[in-house]
């Protein structure tokens, strides 16, 4: 459980068992849809999509800038199943980019998973557009003062995603080892890569 | 609306509570995934009545309760309006399985449920240019100053501060419009930036700015 | 602050629920106007600090409870942030009278209470003028868009707002200071006139204006 | 009881009663002090004193100037205690005005008692500025289109209270008939006195 999962009311537990046998009794819901959720979302869950194609865009400057044009159509490169537009904003050493949704939760799902639970809190979604630099401190990122911080608000079905840096050191690093780096929060970015203990 | 779920700018929210670990989905939560997901993939309903759902929650509830119960109660605020469910029933069943804590949904089917309806196609939300935008990277534009009690995605903190046209992104389903039934009447759509410091004034953070994504009835020039 | 008690231009809590009869106050509600006033008597809450006490509410909590359940939390919260009370103490002594739902307040106390202090001198919050004020009837101004984390009683529905001051008060203690433990520091305070659809652009009802108190440090010229 | 005062959760009163007996104890509460308040909401609560300066502005042309000019000064002539700053605005043909606390429920307590329930709650506070005529309404109180509604956002330590309009077909009655046609939600500026009935 932890802090994702407060405990819910025993009203709400019974209310969405209702909902769901109202809706399979109607044809609505299919019986299998449930199972089917919690296969895709508990084993298929995680910003790994995500984390392909930055590690790629890295190593491939031709991918890079297809990543950049066109994310849905950079990442579906990858086989996954992307129905959003996706736009990709790259970091660099002038700018940082960072993702909210103030009004409800936007969230790119098929290429991060399942958005964490401080994502769709008020205390995120209320700083990140005020006060990013106070937010991004609280996620132990401090953003060099003369670097500018831009906040993507996903106002419409546009989803967004952050290209991180790429961290130094990692030349030596194959592919699928920088995929290995590439956290779900820097692609938020709330946080930016740090230098792999290995190659310090 | 001006609504409790417009909360960008707002104090008092205490901290981020970040938590490290991978997010998981609860029982529940999963059902109310597959759910959302059913009244989307059947057209039941659409993506911006199932927001404008969850925004007319009461707010102290809204607040009050986690994420995807406010998915639960939007959903079931739209059914009901629509006449898909009847509330009756639904507290009727809510009923039955307080009563069975272990209960699974199909516990409550008297017979062997009806084939599932088939998916409408998704079109997305880009539809074909018509005329040719109004606005073009780097103009000078306004977000204006409209309270509408209705559904909309301009939010409070941009209303009456000007912005520059950063990118034009074609021509979008306008939500202000699918929510209440009157159609996608798409509109183009553009990435507006906003400095820190015209929307937050003295109180900014220096070198920022936000990025809105903004349907064109949204803006008048600046 | 941009608090969850800035409701002005707010959708979505409803229609007003209008009950014709006489307030009353239950016994613990006048108990918490007694120490309400018992705190400002004493100087030891002044009355600036006594909303921002409430306004750091917890959102959720500010709006599932009722007004002087409001006013016990702000209390509270100030008074265990100057040291007069012992936090600890308070949820101790809580859970006594949990214990005693029938008991009264003198049932917890060991000794007979010390003699009451006197109370403070209320000076009410006009002030002498020091120099003439900055705007006479008649002058356009624009509130100021700033959104500070502290104490404000410029409303965000009139922030980056004009209007026309309508009448000058004198010179007032000053809020945003005053709440704050910075002092009085008093300054002008206007009647400030908006036109409504200054205010909400077309959402504006036909021929309304709204009249707010302004400190001069809200205004700016227009 | 009645819905002024919801079922309050057994916590908040005994919190209560722990707060009451702490400043108590340290000198700051005198053991009297809810007694006192008691007697003084329960005997003298309501709009009188606002009621009377009402009827006496009505009757006596001098008396509406001084509180129209001052409304402390003016009530007190009734010999209330009034420590506040009061406004008062006077409804006329052309203008009919509204009192509300957007950010919290300021109150001219001394000359109308108790606040009501409805003034301190987010429902009244959030649409009084934005759709008066639409909360006016509710209250049954239709404001003629080409009437102008002010609204008096009370955000200052001055008081707002409204000075009704005289009902027509009262010119016969005394000031003390008078007083008992005024009613707080007038003063609030929510309704408008009827013609009497017993006049009509």
């Amino acid at each position: 459980m932890g802090k994702n999962h407060p405990n819910v009311d025993s009203y709400v537990v019974s209310r969405v068992r209702a909902l769901e046998s109202l809706l399979i009794e109607k044809g609505i819901l299919a019986p299998d849809a449930v199972d089917a959720v919690v296969r895709r979302y508990e084993q298929d869950t995680g910003p790994l999509l995500g984390a392909r194609a930055v590690a790629r865009a890295w190593s491939d400057p031709a991918y890079r800038e297809r990543l950049l044009a066109d994310g849905r159509a950079a990442v579906a490169e990858f086989g996954g199943e992307v129905d959003t537009l996706l736009v990709v904003k790259e970091n660099t050493p002038e700018v940082h980019h960072m993702v909210v949704c103030t009004l409800c939760s936007c969230y790119p799902w098929p290429v991060l998973g399942l958005p964490p639970t401080w994502y769709k809190q008020p205390a995120y979604r209320s700083r990140a557009v005020i006060a990013p630099r106070e937010v991004l401190r609280e996620f132990g990122t401090e953003i060099a003062e003369q670097r500018e911080v831009r906040v993507w608000d996903s106002s419409s079905e546009m989803r967004y995603m952050v290209l991180p840096m790429r961290p130094p050191g990692t030349e030596a690093l194959s592919e699928e080892e920088l995929v290995a780096l590439v956290t779900r929060d820097s692609m938020i970015g709330v946080t930016e890569i740090p230098q792999p203990a290995a190659v310090r | 609306m001006n609504g409790v779920h417009d909360v960008g700018g707002m104090h008092g929210f205490g901290p981020v509570d970040w938590d490290e670990g991978p997010p998981s989905l609860d029982d529940w939560e999963a059902a109310v995934v597959a759910i959302q997901g059913a009244t989307r993939r059947t057209g039941l309903i659409n993506i911006d009545e199932f927001r404008h759902g969850i925004e007319r929650m009461a707010p102290a509830h809204y607040l009050g309760s986690s994420y995807f119960e406010h998915w639960l109660d939007g959903i079931a605020r739209v059914l009901v309006e629509k006449g898909a469910i009847d509330p009756a029933a639904l507290d009727a069943r809510t009923a039955f399985f307080a009563e069975r804590p272990d209960g699974a949904a199909r516990d409550a089917l008297a017979a062997a449920p009806p084939a599932t309806r088939p998916s409408v196609p998704h079109r997305g939300y880009v539809r074909p240019e018509r005329a040719p935008p109004r606005f073009r990277a780097g103009d000078a534009v306004r977000a204006r100053t409209t309270h509408p009690a209705g559904h909309t995605r301009l939010p409070r903190y941009a209303r009456g501060r000007r912005g520059v046209i950063a990118a034009y992104h074609g021509v979008h389903v306008f939500p202000d419009t699918h929510a209440h039934g009157l159609g996608e009447q798409p509109q183009p759509l553009y990435s507006v930036r906003f400095e820190a410091r015209e929307l937050w004034g003295e109180s900014a953070e220096p070198r920022e700015a936000v990025y809105l994504d903004a349907w064109e009835p949204y803006l008048e020039p600046a």
